[in-house]
């Protein structure tokens, strides 16, 4: 995310809220994220004035609402594409998305290689509850097998996806994972996520009590761990093997909590800017010599 | 009507240098203030395949491709077949005779010029100058210029080493000898040079990208699409020289939506696709719509349905265009007519974008899109730039506040103060959801009301002629060039015949297509499609009884002829 | 006009079971053998918000959900105050008081019906039984066959255990206790129990999964979209029994594709959305044109544009389904009037499909997705079923070969001899690609000209009323219904006033628009969106001068009363 | 891909071309993956007849013309869609998918990842030149850096994707590479491709020497190295080290040819057929039953 918006005012978690109360359910794990979310950004200092929360549709995709910032709720799958293109026009801001596992993963999931390869500089907290909550409990690209929703009376008939190895192999150069049932590690992540320069992303647990009725907060807790404090997140392959669910050992059936990997690297807007300076580049320009180049 | 213009017609197979001939003959005419329209027509594969290039001059402007040509030169027996039809007496052809793979069986009258061009080329163990041949024998038997001509060459393959500029060179006078050696016996030539004139020559997709930077854009996201990719290609070059970001995204819809987070950034953002292209931003443009975000997006259409015929000149995105939304979604639709108006309309479509705060949808078309023509040199400080209506910063920011020009202040990120949400659900005027039916009511007629006066700002519609007429003709894009001639040529005959070359596409000017209606007694409206889709809009929304639907859908242009001869007909 | 029917509103917040003890009133009224039409409204947002259920119920056939309510059943103070404007003289109000969050202040002439709903749970331990209790008040105060009424909640609760059914047992009949110790001043009861008839009941969106399997739906791709997905649900639990597929596509684009694919194996394949879907699939669309395959899409439509009001209703999308698609790409376009439409519509989407290997489009709506209504049981083998032309092995093969009927015979995969390319191309008979001119005009026309007959099989349109008329009706979608009733009331009275109401929108039976036109002095085109959509295309495709267009957008349907209100100022 | 449609004829490679000459320039790798195509088909008696190939739009998109078989020439980016609807509705048929690098990993990479975790029957050969042929001469999102095409006249602002990566991550049960040089490989690589039950995907480097003028034959030669004898395909962990581009070592830059991962899964069409089995579905289920669960 954008230095220029990080350390330029004191708020508390609170003051970061909007006039707008959630519209979630009780016990759903996205109010977790959602402190998670105000803390990070008391914690870093954001200014609200310089930040833009873009979102999709979905039940998670309603939290720019509660965040008081510059917000687009914009349309299903679309929102990183969109914050794509408001960090490059104006990398002054500082820049995060915010959605569920079927707008990201599903219907979003041709956008996420290339906000990753291209190394945008901004945030992106996916909400993963393994159900497409607004729209009543369908099956999403990380429901288990088990779970039998709308569309999947008889069952699931997939692989769920491993969203940490997803945007390893995309090559974000942040990732990591958390819990909703955990908001002071939601907190820590996504601020150093929003402290990273590049493209971090942070996938977060988060159940939903009401259509998904077996990936429980009881049934998250148990599934993830802490990363062991010897992983070293600058090595890709020791990032990949963690993120990699073990089928034997400790943490078999279990998933890792905590940064994974994170890795420096020139953004697009930094290389976009050496293009610029390349070609002598300058708002004033004379398009004359522009035209010239058309002339017979 | 006089002519003083000649149409040189070059075909044969794709990567024979056809394009680069015919490059190189406009270019050395506009070098001598000639008025230069090409044309050109490619295989949709990627290798071979026949490929035309035609090039209409004069020292008079032109306005379209022309009917047909005067001159045309084979590179080989296919391109010479496909374009028999249209040799009449007294046409000249100049071939690939001796070598070709073709004896040509020339029709009555007509005056062959064999010329063994790739016999030549052979000869100079130069293959790939074939071309250079062919354009020296064209120059010495039809008066290009030849010291022009050899300036456009040399500033052309320079760059490419002595060597390869030396063999090209050598190759056209070996080809200006053969031309030489035969006896002229066509009275076609070239218009003499006139003084040279502060001209451009550029194609259509160049201009389309000319025009953003000068409209002032900052931000372009591009997916490459036949026939618009070349809008791109334009950008990516430029837009950096003025500190703007290119980004090829990985889709139209990854596109769109980048334009939209760059609008809402602040930011002026356009994409360039083609109908496909546009169908797949169908759902983001209702997005723009809603949340009131400008966004550029231009057409260059092709032939459809589906994939269709993808690089051929068609003109039926006009549906799509308008009305390719779900929901009750205003968008602005405007045309251009020649690579000028490309320039001009693309500064429209940002600074229109901006001032309505909607989406805005320009419509080229395949045959605007490659054809290069010359219009006098642009003097960007000429060009009025409008910038969105931003809030003041006083009192409390509602990002959609009911005001009386129903154009509600916008708020770029960074303004203190100004936050908000900007929203693809129905809202009040803070932009928090509202699905209250009065508020929807209301916030739909916002959004359809506030882009009302844009018809006001093309009023009037040009016409062409005045008075009553027998026959007004109603046409768009780039059938308005043809038409132009047209009406000329049948007015020139005491004809009484007008045009009527509307821009703006939707909302349309209802009250000007009926006062020219009123002056006519009939309305004929071509058209490059099938259904005849701009007929369509003229039943909907005006009270113009009886126009009559003049369509083709062959994958090129009208000529000035087919226009002539129909309106003939209706008169009689 | 006579009625002897009821109408019930039950209101409150999202996840007071609301929709559960609506749903049990329009089952025991079905029972006993009386016809029902429900209405729903939900917001947007998942949980709580203001939520409506409202039962029209009578002995005669009910065609809408009527104009306003008799007996209103408020759980909460939010819905008390939201329903206030509409409550009269005498309407019943039944209400949570003592113990619930409001004390109301009753209208003047509003009989009122305090029940403490909220404090009999909580006594009763068993907070979620509250409507339970509302339930048992509702039975005893309007006549709700009790006997009947706890049979169905019998079926219900059985299967979640005695402890649970018991629970609700009690608090029904606690409810009933305390709707019978009030003494009953209002003159409103639900119908007497006919004998039982042979229906069903089910909504429209479930009547569509059921129109599909009896149409012999093999393949399903869905897309989870508001109103529409319960389409799907439907299908993927009853499609498995005949040996069908359905699959949850990543999103709209992969579903269309599937579809295509599946229909090219020589399947029966569609896919059900809503507008932001159908936007998406503009592009494949036009490949189903193109390639000419059979697809269906059912778009349950609601409020737009953009994410718009997602779960509201909204008739807006016909623009886009007959228009949206880049290049001259002709679809049909069906619409359905009521839940037993659907089921029947779907049988005819999907029969069309393969009658015409073109892409059907039927628009539903979101009053009808979920809206429960009672029709005579269908008798699956009362539907005609058609399958494609098929090849019959018979010479060489040509997937477009141009037949006399203008439908080319297709080949399955795995037919011996059929090999053969679909493309999107343009293409000559074998499916080759070819660009002539000739051809894609020849290829234009035939896709157009192939679904002409279409109009044909819908030949006469229904009309109701017969004679001249001052004003005559045309209507589209579930606007039908409530047009039904106006025009029923408006002739009772003696006016001379009809309704056409046409199913195929696309291609238009102008004929028949034209001939029902030419009998009434007037027409009014009443329509939920804010266009005029179908208004539109009456201009452009008809004769009709006088259209008078009625337009409303507030996410609601019309009532009879604002149609014959309008028609009596039409006629005055 | 179906086995029912595996050894059913006897016809040389040359009888599985089509009347169509294929449009391609000289030179262009699409040629020698054509030729392996045709040889693995001969090879594995596929029936033509039973044969369904899709594609998108790209010049490797017009292989399907090329070939004597059932064919869809689809969209840019949904030939994969397509085909999976054409399998799940007929499972008896053979299917593939053909396509470019831009077809299916930039506007059709939303549909990647679903095709391998439902473990679709069929085959999808990539044919990867960096470049966008058809359009001549853009940036895809397997371009290096250095390729300076249209829209990237500076260069290229962003990393390269790793096709097997990608593949093994979204859990494709086979995954293999070969190079257009090596029609054999091709050949023996596609084979094993369509022999296999379930989604295969061949990732096929091939130059385009009119617009890729850095990924020469030559370039690509050089580039690969075959897949170490030691290797075994059925681990999972050893292909994505595999797969993933060394930056030291003897193959340091390479990337590797042959057989990368195989694995048998139950593909979609087994476990569907699973759900319609345990329904007792048949084709002539009374449809009354249904009906009458409408019944009030
Ligand atoms: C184009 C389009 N298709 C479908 C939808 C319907 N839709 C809304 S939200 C949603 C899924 C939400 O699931 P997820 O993203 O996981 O978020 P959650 O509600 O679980 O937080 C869908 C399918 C839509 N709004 N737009
Ligand atoms: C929706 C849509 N967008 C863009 C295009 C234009 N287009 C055709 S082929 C192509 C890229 C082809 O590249 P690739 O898939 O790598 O195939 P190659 O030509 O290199 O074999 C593009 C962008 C299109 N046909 N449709
Ligand atoms: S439906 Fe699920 S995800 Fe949505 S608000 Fe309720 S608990 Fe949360
Ligand atoms: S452009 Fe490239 S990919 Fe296309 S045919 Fe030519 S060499 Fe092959
Ligand atoms: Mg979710
Ligand atoms: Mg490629």
């Amino acid at each position: 995310m954008s230095v220029a918006a990080l350390n330029k005012v004191e708020m508390t978690p609170k003051d970061y809220k909007s006039e707008v109360p959630p519209v979630w359910c009780p016990g759903c794990g996205h109010f977790g994220i959602l402190n998670g979310l105000y803390r990070a950004l008391s914690e870093l200092g954001v200014d609200p004035d310089n930040l833009v929360i873009t979102s999709g549709i979905g039940c998670s995709s309603r939290t720019p609402y509660f965040v008081d910032s510059y917000k687009m709720h914009t349309l299903h799958g679309r929102a990183g594409a969109v914050a794509t293109g408001t960090q490059l026009a104006n990398p002054d801001l500082a820049v995060m998305t915010v959605g569920g596992d079927g707008d990201g993963f599903s219907i979003g999931g041709g956008h996420m290689p290339h906000m990753a390869r291209k190394n945008i500089n901004m945030t992106y907290i996916l909400f993963d509850n393994g159900i497409y909550g607004l729209t009543k409990g369908q099956y999403s690209p990380t429901s288990r097998p088990e779970l039998k929703a709308y569309t999947t009376p008889y069952g699931g008939p997939e692989e769920p996806m491993n969203p940490l190895l997803y945007m390893l192999t995309y090559k974000a150069t942040y990732v990591a994972q958390a819990f909703a049932g955990k908001p002071r590690i939601c907190a820590e992540l996504i601020k150093q996520g929003i402290a990273h320069k590049g493209f971090s992303f942070i996938n977060i647990y988060s159940q939903c009590p009401t259509f998904n009725l077996i990936d429980t907060i009881q049934y998250y807790r148990d599934l993830v761990y802490e990363v062991p404090e010897d992983h070293d997140p600058s090595n890709r392959g020791a990032a990949i093997e963690l993120a990699r669910r073990k089928e034997t050992g400790p943490t078999a059936g279990k998933v890792p909590m905590g940064l994974i990997y994170q890795k420096e690297a020139p953004t697009l807007c930094d290389k976009m800017q050496e293009f610029v300076d390349n070609v002598g580049g300058t708002p004033d320009y004379d398009l004359n010599k522009i035209i010239d180049l058309s002339r017979p | 009507m006089a002519r003083n213009d000649l149409i040189i017609r070059v075909a044969g197979e794709g990567g024979e240098g056809i394009v680069s001939s015919g490059d190189f003959i406009a270019a050395a005419c506009a070098r001598v203030g000639l008025e230069v329209y090409t044309f050109k027509t490619f295989p949709a594969e990627i290798k071979g395949g026949y490929c035309l290039y035609q090039i209409r001059t004069s020292s008079e402007q032109v306005y379209n491709q022309g009917d047909t040509f005067d001159v045309f030169c084979a590179f080989n027996g296919e391109a010479f077949e496909l374009n028999k039809h249209l040799m009449t007496p007294g046409t000249a052809v100049v071939y690939d005779y001796p070598g070709g793979d073709f004896e040509p069986d020339l029709p009555e009258g007509v005056i062959g010029y064999p010329i063994p061009m790739s016999q030549t080329a052979k000869d100079l163990k130069s293959y790939r100058s074939k071309n250079m041949v062919a354009l020296g024998a064209l120059s010495v038997l039809f008066n290009i210029e030849e010291e022009t001509l050899i300036r456009v060459l040399t500033d052309k393959f320079a760059r490419k080493g002595d060597k390869i500029l030396n063999l090209n060179l050598e190759a056209f006078a070996k080809g200006k000898e053969l031309g030489a050696a035969h006896e002229k016996t066509d009275p076609y030539r070239v218009a003499d040079p006139q003084g040279a004139k502060d001209v451009i020559i550029i194609d259509g997709n160049s201009a389309v990208g000319l025009g953003a930077i000068i409209g002032g854009l900052d931000f372009f996201s591009a997916y490459p699409i036949t026939p618009a990719t070349e809008v791109a290609k334009y950008v990516a070059k430029h837009l950096p020289k003025r500190g703007g970001t290119l980004i090829q995204a990985e889709d139209e819809i990854a596109s769109i939506a980048q334009v939209l987070g760059a609008s809402y950034a602040g930011k002026k953002a356009m994409t360039a696709t083609s109908g496909p292209g546009l169908a797949l931003m169908s759902e983001m443009l209702g997005m723009f719509t809603m949340s009131e975000t400008p966004g550029l997006v231009v057409d260059v259409q092709r032939g459809g349905p589906s994939t269709g015929l993808p690089t051929k000149h068609e003109q039926s995105d006009l549906f799509l265009a308008i009305m390719g939304a779900h929901g009750d979604s205003p968008r602005i639709v405007l045309s251009v007519e020649d690579v000028k108006d490309c320039v001009d309309m693309t500064v429209e479509g940002l600074n229109i974008a901006e001032e309505y705060q909607c989406p805005v949808i320009i419509l080229s078309d395949g045959s605007l899109a490659f054809s290069t023509q010359t219009f006098p040199t642009p003097d960007p400080s000429s060009f009025e730039i409008v910038n969105r209506k931003r809030w003041d910063g006083e009192g409390e920011y509602k990002r959609y506040e009911m005001t009386d020009d129903l154009i509600s202040p916008m708020a770029d990120p960074g303004t203190k103060g100004g936050l908000h949400v900007s929203t693809g659900l129905e809202h009040g005027e803070t932009g928090a959801p509202k699905y209250t039916p009065e508020n929807h009511e209301l916030q739909a007629k916002k959004r359809f009301d506030k882009i009302k006066p844009i018809v006001d700002r093309y009023r009037p519609v040009e016409i062409q002629g005045e008075g009553d007429a027998d026959v007004g003709i109603i046409t768009w894009g780039s059938t308005i060039g043809v038409v132009r001639e047209a009406v000329q040529r049948l007015r020139a005959e005491g004809l009484k015949v007008k045009g009527f070359y509307p821009k703006l596409m939707w909302p349309m000017p209802v009250e000007q297509y009926e006062a020219f209606a009123a002056t006519c007694g009939k309305i004929l409206v071509p058209e490059v499609n099938y259904q005849g889709q701009l007929s369509h809009f003229i039943r909907s929304e005006t009270n113009i009884k009886s126009s009559i639907p003049y369509t083709i859908c062959g994958g090129l242009p009208f000529t000035p002829a087919m226009i002539v001869e129909r309106t003939k007909e209706i008169l009689s």
